[in-house]
């Protein structure tokens, strides 16, 4: 099980917003997070992963503490080792599709059941200047999983996909979830994409 | 022509660029990172060497390095390495009057790189060492080359500190830039030519070909 | 090894033949300015002997203790007046406040002998103040003749040894400037307490001295 | 002690550092746009000055600059400028001398821009050039910062093409580094020392009030 | 009139894929394009706008020859001046919000009437660094409108807007496209979020 309880100031121009989230997530499960533009989704799975500090709070997962800012303690990002799908992809301008894939898993086999699912098999020594928007994303939801991970954080990951490739992908990732066991967290704005996907979700407002 | 000089230049040039590689990139990975008094104090430092006429840099490395005071004496006594008049003094030396050229394109352009990029390496479980090197350089490449070819030609063109230091021993410190030097001071001028051209040409053929290697290499499936 | 100043860079190969030819020897010279050379002598360098362009450095090597035996002369340098075109310099000091010259070459005065001399012999002819503006200083004598020949100046004051080391490559005019007129150009050696070969390096210490290096220094224009 | 070396080595600085950066951006961004077998050649030959000693460069230019020769005297008879033993001539000296050091930095990090900045700023109706002053310069700011420093500090310590062409007349050609070299020769350590120090005085000041400045500039509000 | 007749090789990985489109759109319609993920929409806005050459085709705007590859005709993008919304935004990460618009246009009513229809107005000294996805992607909205364009280009552009948003911003648009004459193209595969925006819609697929 994964808790969270957390407080993190945003500095938005004009006065000050804070982010102050306190939640609890089931093993397996995957849970919509939603909430209207700049509320502070994508600073509250940066939290999680441990790429921001908020200011006071705690993550434990499965008992681990991850962070607890009355103790000091803070997990690296390496240690916490979530699979993260970034908003703006954040691929690595020097690596083709097959690359990123090597990057983080040496399982060749592995690295292609990937590649079917994310349908880039023809594209695997495009870099990414090269693919389209669609494919980019692919890309990143790949290279995200491609390390196994216990907790997946998506930010917008389907934001790219028109509605047939969405359906097509989804029920992939879902295996594979099923059979690592994941935690999923998917950021999405869109009410009807995540149907039938999803049992849990939380709403993210500005405070 | 005695071409012994050639060969110990492109040694020289060779081992002090590798070494600034070596250095160089941590170095400038570490500067990049936040900007502290710390870190802006030793940049200046860095970058001071340039800032003397080369052969007093010389004349303060030669005090420095001398056997009969300070850190030349203890490295004297304790391994009977001595750094005057020999060509691990020159490498030295040159590793000191090169580093800004290695160092500040490098930083800058590490600087001007998107955080997420690192960011994204991190969640992936990736060492901030692998990430530097697989992420980071490679997306730096232009400016890695465009360092170490700067770093190779200035220590092909070295000549105050290195005749300083080095004192023009045949075989041992006697470079080509020395050799040219001479060659001009005593007014033989077609060997002074010979000499440049062959500098030149050296580094003339060994950028070019840096360029179209690169170049081949950048080459994506889809051009 | 031999240090050796840079202005006896022609000559000093003529000499090391010779002086195999006699005794078997290889000498091994490092040019280099005699500033420069006395200093890294300071600081360590494996020379056996010192042949500097005046007396002041291999003095205060002495003085400081890196020889054990006093810097004798061995030769001492002539200064002339010199340029790429014929001019004629029967009357030289008045031709330098002509219009027709613009740029005099010397060797900076503040750590150059030739220079000094230059400076000496101009400021006796009283013309120094009238010229200043004129001068242009090079660092060391082979910057002067650089100058000189590449008739980038139009005279220059320079060592008698540069007519011997253009020979029959650039022609130049030149006359002797009067000896009287400056302190006598002292080049002293030393033998180097350091010399791990003192008895080859007492050797040519003393053909230095010799009737036949005498012979091949004066050839090329130096006083003996 | 005398300053007079001291202004006019900075002024020479500034001025050289000015003029390259003046005529080194345009070149930098049209060197990395593309790569032709004569940019190759042309950046070859940019880098050419520094694989050759000083003094020896020096020497090339003198016979370059010299009003009996070539150029220099075309430059005499038409216009009457004299290259040789003027401030002019080691201004334009430095230029060549320095100009790798500007080049090599700016054009590799314009390399690494991603091209869809240019194709924003096309698509708003933005010339070439205003995309490249208001758009691309602006992102690499480090690197033309770096490229600025090293000019400059490379031009403070720039002594044997300076010597060689510029002739050593006071308050003309006779910049710092000359007077701590003489100073070094005469054996006169101490104002060796002196200008040595105010030398690496100015830079420092120079390079840590760049450095505060535009840490400064570059906060954000949000920080 | 736009009259468009174009064809360019996709050099994809495995074989080629020809892009192929002859269309017309009419002055001030709005037209919605869609189509698989790389098919080649993106391709096909970079061709109008004059940042992709394609091998064959014409192009006109009001009798006005744009591009015609038979005569070696061809404007630059400058010349054209269309208003395009990159699906990665391609902002400016030197500008902040204002200075963005600063750039394309000194009429300061103009655009604070435009951070108004963004909801941008309290983040005008943000960075593009600084603003969270939503907020990024309706700043690339208001740049590109902000050279009030007589032909608006936009991929993707409501990707990552929350519906709320969505529904707020499209008829501040709509009624400045309406104003300034402006046809526009949008490349969308959300198959709601054009309605009762778009009257004519085309399909992009891969040959
Ligand atoms: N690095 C940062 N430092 C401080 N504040 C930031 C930073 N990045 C974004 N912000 C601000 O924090 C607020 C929340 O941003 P965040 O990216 O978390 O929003 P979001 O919920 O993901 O919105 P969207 O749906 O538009 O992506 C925004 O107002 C933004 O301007
Ligand atoms: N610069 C390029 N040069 C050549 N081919 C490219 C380039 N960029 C993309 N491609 C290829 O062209 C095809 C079409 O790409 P495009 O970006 O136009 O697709 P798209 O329809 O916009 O898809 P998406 O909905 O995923 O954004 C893709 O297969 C892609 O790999
Ligand atoms: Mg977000
Ligand atoms: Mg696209």
């Amino acid at each position: 099980m994964i808790s969270i309880d957390i407080e993190k100031k945003l500095k938005a121009y004009k006065g000050e917003q804070v982010l102050k989230i306190a939640a609890q997530f089931a093993n397996g499960s995957i849970t919509k997070i939603y909430g209207p533009s700049g509320a502070g989704k994508s600073t509250f799975l940066k939290i999680i992963a441990g790429l921001i500090d908020p200011e006071h709070g705690k993550i434990s997962v499965d008992n681990l503490v991850w962070l607890d800012t009355a103790t000091k303690v803070s997990l690296s990002p390496q240690k916490r080792k979530v699979g993260f799908v970034f908003q703006n992809y954040a691929l690595f301008p020097n690596m083709t599709v097959q690359q990123h894939l090597e990057y983080v898993s040496d399982d060749a086999q592995w690295i292609n059941q990937l590649l079917v699912i994310g349908k880039l098999e023809t594209f695997t020594s495009h870099k990414p200047e090269y693919l389209s928007g669609g494919q980019q994303q692919r890309l990143a939801i790949l290279r995200a999983i491609a390390i196994r991970p216990k907790l997946m954080l998506m930010d917008e990951p389907f934001s790219a996909l028109d509605p047939k490739m969405k359906s097509e992908l989804i029920p992939g990732l879902k295996s594979l979830w099923d059979e690592l066991g994941t935690t999923v967290l998917i950021v999405s704005h869109n009410p009807q994409e995540l149907e039938g996907l999803t049992a849990s979700e939380m709403e993210i407002n500005p405070m | 022509m005695d071409l012994t000089p050639i060969w110990l230049t492109l040694k020289l040039a060779a081992i002090a660029t590798v070494i600034l590689l070596i250095i160089g990139l941590p170095l400038a990975y570490w500067l990049s990172k936040g900007r502290s008094i710390a870190k802006i104090i030793l940049e200046a430092i860095i970058t001071m060497p340039l800032v003397l006429p080369p052969s007093v840099l010389g004349f303060y490395l030669l005090m420095a390095f001398s056997p009969k005071h300070g850190i030349g004496e203890w490295l004297h006594n304790a391994f009977d390495i001595q750094l005057v008049f020999s060509f691990k003094g020159l490498i030295l030396a040159s590793v000191i009057y090169s580093m800004p050229f290695m160092i500040g394109p490098i930083k800058s352009a590490l600087q001007q790189l998107p955080l997420s990029l690192s960011h994204a390496s991190y969640t992936l479980g990736k060492s901030e060492r692998e990430t530097f090197i697989k992420i980071l350089l490679p997306n730096i490449r232009a400016s890695v080359l465009t360092a170490a070819i700067l770093t190779f030609a200035h220590t092909l063109g070295e000549f105050g500190v290195v005749l300083m230091i080095g004192g023009n021993i045949p075989g041992v410190t006697r470079v080509a830039s020395i050799a040219v030097y001479d060659s001009v001071e005593n007014m033989d001028y077609a060997s002074a030519n010979a000499y440049s051209l062959i500098l030149f040409g050296i580094t003339f053929i060994m950028m070019v070909s840096v360029f179209v290697f690169n170049k081949y290499k950048a080459k994506s499936p889809l051009e | 090894k031999v240090a050796v100043a840079a202005n006896l860079q022609g000559v000093i190969k003529v000499l090391g033949k010779d002086f195999k030819q006699k005794t078997g020897i290889d000498i091994q010279p490092i040019v280099g300015s005699s500033g420069n050379l006395s200093t890294q002598i300071k600081n360590g360098a494996p020379f056996d002997l010192f042949l500097s362009a005046d007396m002041s450095f291999p003095e205060s090597l002495f003085k400081d203790g890196f020889s054990i035996k006093e810097p004798a002369v061995y030769a001492y340098g002539s200064l002339i007046i010199c340029s790429t075109q014929n001019i004629g310099f029967e009357n030289w000091e008045r031709l330098l406040m002509t219009r027709r010259i613009k740029k005099i070459a010397i060797a900076n005065p503040a750590i150059a002998p030739y220079g000094k001399a230059a400076e000496e012999s101009l400021k006796l002819k009283g013309v120094l103040d009238d010229i200043q503006s004129k001068l242009v200083t090079g660092e060391s004598i082979s910057q002067v003749n650089t100058y000189v020949t590449t008739g980038t100046v139009d005279v220059g004051f320079t060592t008698r040894a540069l007519v011997k080391d253009v020979e029959g490559k650039t022609t130049i005019y030149w006359k002797e400037i009067d000896p009287k007129t400056y302190t006598p150009i002292k080049q002293g050696m030393i033998i180097l307490k350091q010399s791990k070969e003192s008895a080859n390096a007492l050797k040519f210490y003393e053909y230095m001295l010799s009737p036949a290096a005498k012979k091949i220094l004066k050839e090329y224009g130096y006083g003996v």
